[in-house]
């Protein structure tokens, strides 16, 4: 069952979901739990099984697909996306658990599984046809979910989340289909794996142009400034389980994008567009942080705050070092548990009182005390307080980005300061003050079916802040294959000297191969 | 002994826990106990530890677990004993086991009782892993968890918006102090391969002096925002908004004095780069005397307790910035022991007044509060650095620090500042002690705190008498570390004027406070001549320095943001929307070309054709006449 | 002056421009038939000229096919336009404007 | 005079003939039958027009087995010429009739149907396209060009609406019109070369190194207008939504697949050897086209208020994503027009079947139109499956992955990518974005808005209100196709490619 094991989960929620449409309508919850559970349990089992100290890929599965293209289907995961997986499964399981939303709670579900399915083969696709068919088809099931349950503006919001998206994704195949014809034209077969793609040295030219396309696609999938904008109306109009899943996995994809295709894949390219992109992560992490402060709806200020975390993982990843990108790949998980959990708490007072506005709260930590305690957890958390779990990331990030830019991490570590000020604002007009509302005085505290979702959560944002040991190790292992694989195949000379000759084994030339 | 340093450092955990359990619930007299019961556990243990130490004990050091491990990075949670920290650990644990005491009697009749205590304890946990740790990212944990639990306590009536609005302030300015410190950390970590003191210091000694510069500073900014520095310093006086017990812990001995421990612990570093340290000790002893002039016209009994303890931290970095480590370090004790006592004392006042803080409206006070009076009057005696109490010996050696070394405007600036001190602290004391009882106009029954409260405030009335005798054992405790020298004035002669002279000034200025307001017999209503003279606006405004922040930093912020997040949806989104509403807008207005007109269909057809006909025709003429038309173009010039 | 091939070339051309303009304006549906009608009889009167030029016969199969082409098309083509006069009582254009955009 | 003609059947090879001759026969059988006895029931001219067309369908795999074996096989005085693309079109053709034919077999009763003549049409009609795709020479071309053309126009007539017939008369002129064009290239053709034969004129042409080239280029826009008009390149395609709307949806699904595909390999036959010779005004034209079609037809489509009418502006869009094929004219290009073509019609098939299925006779006050959107609205709470089913349609026409349109998509883009088209590609690209947009308004109209009242009461009847079985299965047919394209690509792939690459193109 172990070799077969992404498979596995990335379909037996497809195939629940399938059967799903039998279930009764009374059942639909109990039984989402059930599989959603299932499916978490076994993403453990991976974990259990997963071979902390391999760097390389794991659990891999390669059945031919379109051989004649090259396409074929191929698994694995190493420790830079397993614990994604692992996530996405606990945000899908938590997330069914905890949903409020009653109206066509089946046709949810069944959504929520099929989302699950993307976004497990998303994270463990190794080949790119593989990847973007995941990729574009996680698109659906989120498009559902904001504009059928979404707010008053639910259509163009989700509308917009889907073109927008859908748009950055088609120039990126377009550069996925040149990667294959340049590897064609080296080797003289076609293939879209990854693993294959690897061992081929591109010009520095063409590795501009192609690192270009992919980041159009990886950057509105992010979202890097200016093509952020989709992801407020997202948030804003979505329900609750739609902005928890947004925020905390699909997000994910574009920064894990980067990592598994842009830095390995263009090297010297990645060395080239460092500094561009590094003030884009700056811009996106000052400019949206005060953006969120000037916001009057709590989820927006969410919404706008993991825009710019999302910045800080970018910069991370282009320091292009093992502790930049492992911070990086750490706090994509971080910011998905602590986001993912921000959201589920703006939904619970979303659900008690039918408005956002921050206006309309006031003194909450007086009637809702248990509320307030796990929203300033998770505020903490956000905020990046040593200890938990965005920390770790947050510092790696920043730490690895210092060896290639002082000053720019001097202005991205502004970030810490513009993250509290929004925050703590934002938690003042909340939680703070005398209850002024009317409405407000007997709003009941976080009942049992939320705590199911948020104990789990702030027990990981407290455990992974203390004792990040146990994620963080397969993450460096596997980032430092990463990393060598990159300085390996750099040609240029300032690539070679912007990243670092991990292992100091230079591999010998004869396992890659020159394209023309 | 590693079992003592565990007690020390997790005692406060577990009773923070402890207490968390209980915040949803009513008043437990028992969370208070037994909070305080392990808080003084990890006091004994600490003072197992000293004695280990002092009997020159070799050092403990324990790496608990790996936290961070990536790349070359490398960061356990590691944790140290020695000389500073070993002090540290004193002074923390002692006045937090006292405030802890003290604050069950205070916080009384407060329904967030249990809720004080999980904070106050986990206070102590981040300051014991501040002062303990050995390392720089360690240290930041601490520094970062004492600032969360300052925000936590400084906001701690979360229905005030005053109290939640400083604890913003505090939160938010000491971030900005952070962001050095991490830049900090990151040089230092980017130039010595390590985080850990013990890796990184000895490593320093090989890097090039500009580095060095960048390291000192930034790691000073870090503590500029701990310390309330200039021009980070408004957060400490907002911060008197929290409970009195709070201030006498956080912003008065121990959580503010975390900058000069980072300095201290950074000897290795600043003795490398003395330039970085003179500006250290130029910005200490200005903050010295601008906070003390603030001091002198501010009404609110709090506030002149936090501006002095602004100015004595100014004192104790003047000491650090000229290398005078064991003299900071030993200054830092003997303040907070009283200086806590003064906060507490305070604290009693103000229960006594219905939390009224203007001194002004008090007087008279010593007939209903002796036990309150005496000690504060105590406190500001050490504080104004009289002989025999603590204050002397700990200050007086930081001016004789300035003198021996040559700096002779700081020491002047020093000097006059141990004046003002003395002034304003007799003068807060005069007011509220002595002259007429002026609280009887606002109907107030004053009347004396718990006896458990004084009791729990009676070690640091001892410890501020008395701390001067440690002088000589703790210079012999950390001389090793600190490789201290001790500070000769070239003559006995010299000192002994020195010390005469410094007591005869401040005597004077104590003398001056008392005629001034022991008799005070009315409440300022601000139409007196120097109440509305220039000087005493501008101090009584604190320069003006939180409206400038106001008006030039905040409102800015405040309008940017606002003005951002219009651009965000009318440039950024607006464009993005624009692009889509071209194409739709396109089908739109062309969608007529469809008319449905059979003709006009036709047309269409024959016109495609026509066009197309017309570039063939022009193509084939080219084409044919491709040799012609080079050769005019070529005659052109072309 | 004698007749060439490029006379009848012209002719052609001529022709089927006039029936272009034709197929343009006419806004009576059998008018219009007729200027399809001229155009492919212009193409005829081309082929049967070139088949001549070459002596070869495939221009003329050509030309035969298109009449018998032209002449089914008609068929058609007045099948439908008899049911649109019996539904609609005429045969204008214009009044074929029900979809549209 | 003429000297006799000798003869032998052997050169003739009418094995070459049978797969057109046998709808030919079927529809004469019709017609016989109903002679014979009339008021015979549809279903009995559906049955015997499949058994027919499968019948060709064995011939066709007949002549392919014989294709890989032998190559090209010329026959009936090389009038025809049985090369691969001509055997994967008619392969297209035919089995794409044999699913479409079914959807006469609706719950209510439609005029057309009633005629046996409607079958015999239908049948004669596919023959036409087979011939049209079967020989390199224009007159046969124009022979089986016209003859599905006439049979096409009645039977989108036969709808017997006002709606129809108004169809059926444009699509009647401008198709006149095109056969005009059609005749007018043919004939500059052969003024300039003397033959009619395709590779003939190829030939002469190269040899006397096209000093002609404006002659030539005339005779390549009228050929380009003729396939243009069939094609529905813009602008010569302004028929296209009007005859989409007027006609049935089973007949507008049908238009949308099988006469493109006919014209398409006419098209290559004609267009690509001009490509190959290098003649950049044909290239830079083709390229203008391609683009303003694509995007054109996706901008045009954005505002449509109708499904089947945005589903008319769509498959032009589609046409000119395809036309790309022939502008790059490489064998990957050319396999990809076929697999996407392929793939294309397994998913049109089941988009306007399920228009089809909801086909009302009376429209209700909230709908203007036949299929107008507000219809949809809310399908996913009265009609689930058949909401899902729609959806899946709508993002395999956008693209989306996994679904079968998106495999042809990327081997196309793939081949311009490969072909040097570099802007192409992009263009290609982004264009699935913007029609994503129309595509996803039906998404949107079915999950996102409430449901129309009516539609609860009768618990969503209206959406599957014309289905029988035998119109469920083909849409059960082209679902799972659609899904499971997938795992059709490949073996698919290999074969176009082989039968595209040993045809020469």
């Amino acid at each position: 069952m172990l070799d077969h094991i992404l498979s596995i989960l990335i379909f037996f929620p497809a195939l629940a979901g399938v059967m799903g449409f039998m279930i009764d309508k009374g059942s639909i919850r109990a039984y989402g739990v059930a599989v959603a559970f299932v499916e978490f349990a076994l993403s453990l089992w991976l974990w259990f099984a997963f071979d902390s100290n391999v760097s390389g890929m794991q659990f891999m599965e390669n059945i031919a697909l379109i051989p004649s293209f090259g396409i074929n289907y191929i698994l694995g995961v190493d420790g830079i996306s397993l614990f994604i997986i692992i996530l996405a499964a606990f945000f899908t399981m938590i997330g069914i658990a905890s949903l409020t939303e009653t109206k066509n709670e089946k046709n949810m579900i069944i959504t929520l599984l099929f989302l699950e399915m993307t976004m497990i083969g998303v994270f463990s696709a190794l080949d790119a046809i593989v990847f973007y068919v995941f990729w574009e088809l996680s698109l659906v099931p989120m498009l559902y979910i904001i504009g059928a349950w979404g707010g008053p503006m639910r259509i163009y919001a989700s509308v917009k989340f889907f073109l927008y998206t859908f748009a950055g994704s088609l120039v990126m195949l377009v550069g996925m289909l040149f990667m294959a014809y340049f590897f064609y034209q080296a080797t003289g077969t076609w293939s879209f794996a990854i693993l294959d793609w690897y061992r081929l040295i591109l010009p520095e030219s063409f590795q501009l142009w192609l690192f270009a396309a992919f980041f159009v696609g990886f950057a509105i999938k992010v979202p890097m400034f200016p093509f952020h904008t989709w992801l407020p109306y997202a948030h804003g109009q979505a329900p609750t389980i739609g902005s928890v899943i947004l925020a905390a996995i699909l997000l994910k994809m574009g920064t894990y994008a980067f990592i598994r295709f842009s830095l390995p894949l263009f090297p010297d390219a990645s060395v080239f567009f460092m500094y561009p992109i590094a003030v884009i992560a700056i811009i996106m992490i000052i400019y949206t942080a005060m953006v969120a402060y000037a916001q009057k709806d709590v989820k927006q200020v969410v919404a706008y705050s993991s825009v710019s975390h999302m910045g800080v993982i970018i910069l991370g990843t282009f320091a292009l070092n093992v502790e930049g990108i492992t911070g990086s790949v750490f706090l994509m998980i971080a910011h998905g548990v602590v986001s993912g959990a921000l959201f589920l708490l703006v939904g619970v007072i979303y659900d008690r009182r039918h408005t956002k506005l921050m206006s309309e709260f006031g003194g909450l930590a007086h009637v809702m005390p248990r509320y307030a305690t796990i929203f300033g957890i998770m505020l903490m958390a956000s905020v990046g307080m040593p200890l938990t779990i965005n920390f770790v990331g947050e510092f790696l990030s920043l730490l690895g980005f210092y060896e290639q830019s002082h000053i720019l991490t001097l202005l991205a570590g502004i970030a810490i300061v513009v993250g509290a000020i929004y925050m703590l604002t934002a938690y003042k007009k909340m939680f703070f003050g005398e209850v002024t509302k009317d409405e407000n005085r007997n709003l009941p505290d976080v009942n049992k079916r939320e705590l199911i979702a948020l104990i789990p959560l702030a027990i990981i944002t407290i455990w992974l802040g203390v004792y990040p040991k146990p994620v963080l190790e397969p993450i460096n292992n596997s980032v430092e294959a990463v990393v060598q694989l990159m300085h390996n195949k750099s040609t240029t000379e300032e690539a070679k000297s912007r990243i670092p000759n991990v292992s100091g084994v230079v591999i010998s030339k004869t396992s890659t191969r020159e394209a023309h | 002994m590693e079992k003592y340093l565990y007690i020390a450092l997790f005692a406060p955990l577990v009773s923070s826990m402890f207490s968390a359990l209980f915040t949803n619930t009513p008043k437990k007299q028992f969370v208070g106990i037994i909070a305080s019961l392990l808080i003084f556990s990890a006091f004994v243990s600490s003072s197992i530890l000293l004695t280990h130490i002092l009997d020159g004990g070799d050092i403990v050091h324990v790496e608990m677990m790996t936290w961070m491990a990536t790349g070359n990075l490398y960061i356990p949670f590691g944790f140290v004993v020695d000389q500073i920290s070993v002090t540290m650990m004193m002074v923390v644990t002692l006045v937090s086991t006292i405030v802890h005491i003290y604050s069950i009697g205070y916080m009384d009749h407060d329904k967030g009782f249990n809720r004080f205590f999980a904070w106050l304890s986990a206070f102590v946990f981040s300051m014991m892993i501040l002062v303990m740790s050995d390392n720089f990212a360690g240290l930041f944990i601490g520094w970062e968890g004492v600032g969360l639990c300052s925000w936590g306590l400084i906001g701690f009536w979360f229905h005030k918006e005053v109290a939640t609005w400083a604890a913003n302030e505090a939160f938010i300015m000491n971030r900005i102090a952070d962001l050095g410190m991490l830049i900090g950390i990151f040089l230092v970590y980017w130039n010595t391969g390590s985080l850990q003191y013990d890796i990184a210091f000895p490593a320093m000694a090989h890097l090039d002096s500009a580095t060095l510069t960048w390291m000192g500073i930034f790691l000073f900014i870090g503590a500029m925002g701990k310390s309330a520095q200039f021009p980070l310093h408004t957060w400490l006086a907002d911060a008197m908004e929290g409970p009195t017990p709070v201030s006498a812990l956080i912003h008065a001995a121990t959580m503010v004095t975390a900058g000069v421990y980072l300095v201290i612990r950074s000897n290795e570093l600043y003795d490398l780069i003395p330039h970085v340290g003179l500006f250290i000790a130029s910005l200490g002893a200005f903050v010295a005397l601008f906070a003390a002039s603030m001091a002198l016209v501010n009404r609110d009994m709090k506030r002149i307790i936090a501006y002095s303890t602004l100015s004595q931290l100014g004192y104790m970095f003047a000491a650090a910035g000229l290398g005078a480590y064991w003299v900071a370090l030993f200054h830092l004790m003997a303040h907070a022991f009283f200086k806590a006592l003064l906060f507490l004392g305070a604290g009693n006042v103000m229960h006594a007044m219905h939390d009224e803080l203007d001194p002004f409206k008090m007087g008279g006070l010593k007939k209903v509060m002796k036990g309150t009076w005496i000690m504060m009057t105590i406190a500001s005696l050490a504080l104004a650095g009289i002989f025999p109490f603590a204050g002397f010996f700990s200050k007086d050696t930081i001016l004789e620090a300035a003198f021996a070394e040559h700096h002779m405007v700081i020491y002047g600036v020093l000097l006059f500042t141990a004046g003002l001190t003395a002034f304003y602290s007799f003068r807060l004391v005069a007011l509220i002690f002595h002259g007429e009882e002026r609280y009887k106009i606002f109907g107030i029954h004053p009347h004396e705190a718990y006896k458990f409260m004084l009791i729990a405030m009676s070690p640091l009335l001892f410890l501020a008498m008395i701390a001067g005798i440690f002088q000589t054992p703790f210079f012999e405790m950390v001389e090793e570390i600190l490789g201290a020298t001790e500070y000769h004035i070239h003559s006995h002669a010299t000192l002994l004027i020195m010390l005469v002279g410094t007591q005869m000034f401040v005597g004077l200025a104590i003398l001056y406070a008392y005629k001034k307001y022991a008799s005070w017999s009315s409440v300022p209503d601000g139409s007196s001549v120097i109440e509305n003279s220039f000087i005493y606006k501008l101090l009584y405004n604190q320069y003006y320095i939180p409206y400038g922040y106001e008006e030039y930093i905040v409102k800015p912020y405040n309008e940017l943001s606002a003005a951002l997040w219009e651009v965000d949806k009318k440039v950024v989104d607006a464009s993005v929307d624009g692009i889509a509403s071209i194409f739709y807008s396109a089908g739109e207005n062309t969608r007529d070309m469809q008319s449905g007109n059979l003709s006009t269909m036709l047309k269409w057809m024959v016109v495609g054709t026509v066009v197309l006909l017309s570039l063939a025709v022009v193509f084939g003429l080219a084409a044919r006449y491709s040799g012609e038309i080079m050769s005019i173009l070529s005659g052109l010039g072309v | 002056m004698e007749i060439g091939l490029n006379h009848y070339l012209i002719l052609s051309t001529i022709l089927f421009a006039i029936g272009l303009v034709g197929v343009m304006r006419r806004k009576n549906l059998l008018l219009l038939f007729f200027a399809t009608e001229i155009l492919l009889n212009s193409v005829n009167i081309a082929f049967a000229a070139i088949s001549h030029y070459y002596g070869d016969l495939t221009g003329q199969m050509f030309a035969f096919f298109v009449i018998a082409i032209a002449a089914s098309e008609i068929a058609v083509g007045l099948g439908l336009l008899i049911v649109w006069y019996k539904r609609h009582g005429n045969i204008d254009l214009e009044s074929m404007t029900s979809m549209r955009g | 005079m003429l000297s006799p003609i000798n003869v032998s059947l052997e050169s003739l090879n009418l094995i070459t003939l049978a797969p057109m001759l046998i709808p030919v026969v079927g529809a004469l059988l019709i017609l016989v039958i109903d002679i014979i006895k009339g008021g015979l029931d549809k279903s009995l001219y559906v049955v015997l027009s499949i058994l027919f067309l499968a019948l060709d369908f064995s011939a066709l795999l007949d002549s392919a087995g014989i294709f890989s074996k032998d190559g090209i096989m010329l026959g009936v005085f090389d009038v025809m010429l049985v090369d691969g693309i001509a055997i994967l079109a008619q392969f297209i053709i035919v089995a794409t009739s044999i699913l479409f034919i079914p959807l006469a077999l609706t719950n209510k009763r439609f005029h057309e149907f009633s005629y046996p003549e409607f079958f015999a049409l239908f049948l004669f009609m596919i023959s036409g396209f087979q011939f049209m795709v079967a020989s390199d020479n224009l007159i046969l071309i124009f022979v089986g060009l016209e003859t599905a053309s006439l049979a096409l126009y009645t039977l989108i007539a036969m709808h017997n609406r006002d709606k129809s017939f108004e169809a059926a008369i444009k699509y009647f002129t401008m198709g006149a019109l095109a056969a005009g064009f059609y005749s007018f290239g043919a004939m500059v053709f052969y003024a300039l070369t003397g033959s009619i034969e395709i590779n003939q004129i190829a030939t002469v042409l190269a040899a006397n190194g096209y000093a002609d080239i404006g002659y030539v280029l005339v005779g390549v826009v009228f050929m380009l207008a003729s396939f243009g008009f069939k094609l529905s390149v813009v602008p010569f395609h302004t028929w296209t939504p009007d005859v989409y709307e007027g006609s049935s949806a089973a007949m507008a699904g049908y238009m949308s697949i099988v006469p493109k595909i006919a014209a398409f390999v006419v098209a290559m036959r004609i267009f690509e050897f001009l490509i190959h010779s290098g003649i950049a005004w044909l290239e830079v034209v083709l390229w203008v086209l391609v683009v303003v079609t694509m995007t054109a037809a996706n901008v045009w489509a954005l505002v449509q208020t109708d499904v089947k009418r945005m589903l008319a502006y769509s498959s032009v869009s589609h046409a000119g994503f395809v036309m790309a094929a022939i502008l790059i004219g490489s064998t990957q290009s050319n396999s990809a027009m076929f697999l996407y073509w392929i793939l294309f019609s397994f998913t049109n098939l089941g988009a306007f079947s399920m228009l089809w299925i909801s086909r009302q006779k009376e429209l209700p006050g909230y709908q203007k139109t036949d299929h107008s959107f507000e219809k949809f609205s809310g399908m996913i709470i009265t009609s689930p499956m058949a909401a899902i089913i729609m959806a899946i349609f709508m993002l395999s026409l956008a693209g989306i992955p996994p679904f079968a349109l998106f495999w042809g998509k990327i081997y196309m883009i793939s081949s311009a990518v490969t072909g040097g088209y570099t802007v192409l590609a992009l263009i290609m690209a982004l264009n699935s974005a913007i029609a994503g947009y129309y595509y996803i308004k039906l998404i949107v109209y079915m999950f996102m808005k409430d449901p129309i009242v009516s539609n609860v009461d009768n618990n969503g009847k209206l959406y599957v209100a014309n289905a029988t079985l035998a119109l469920k299965s083909i849409i059960g047919f082209a679902i799972i196709g659609t899904i499971f394209a997938f795992l059709a690509v490949d073996p698919l792939l290999e074969f176009i490619t082989a039968f595209v690459y040993n045809s020469g193109y």
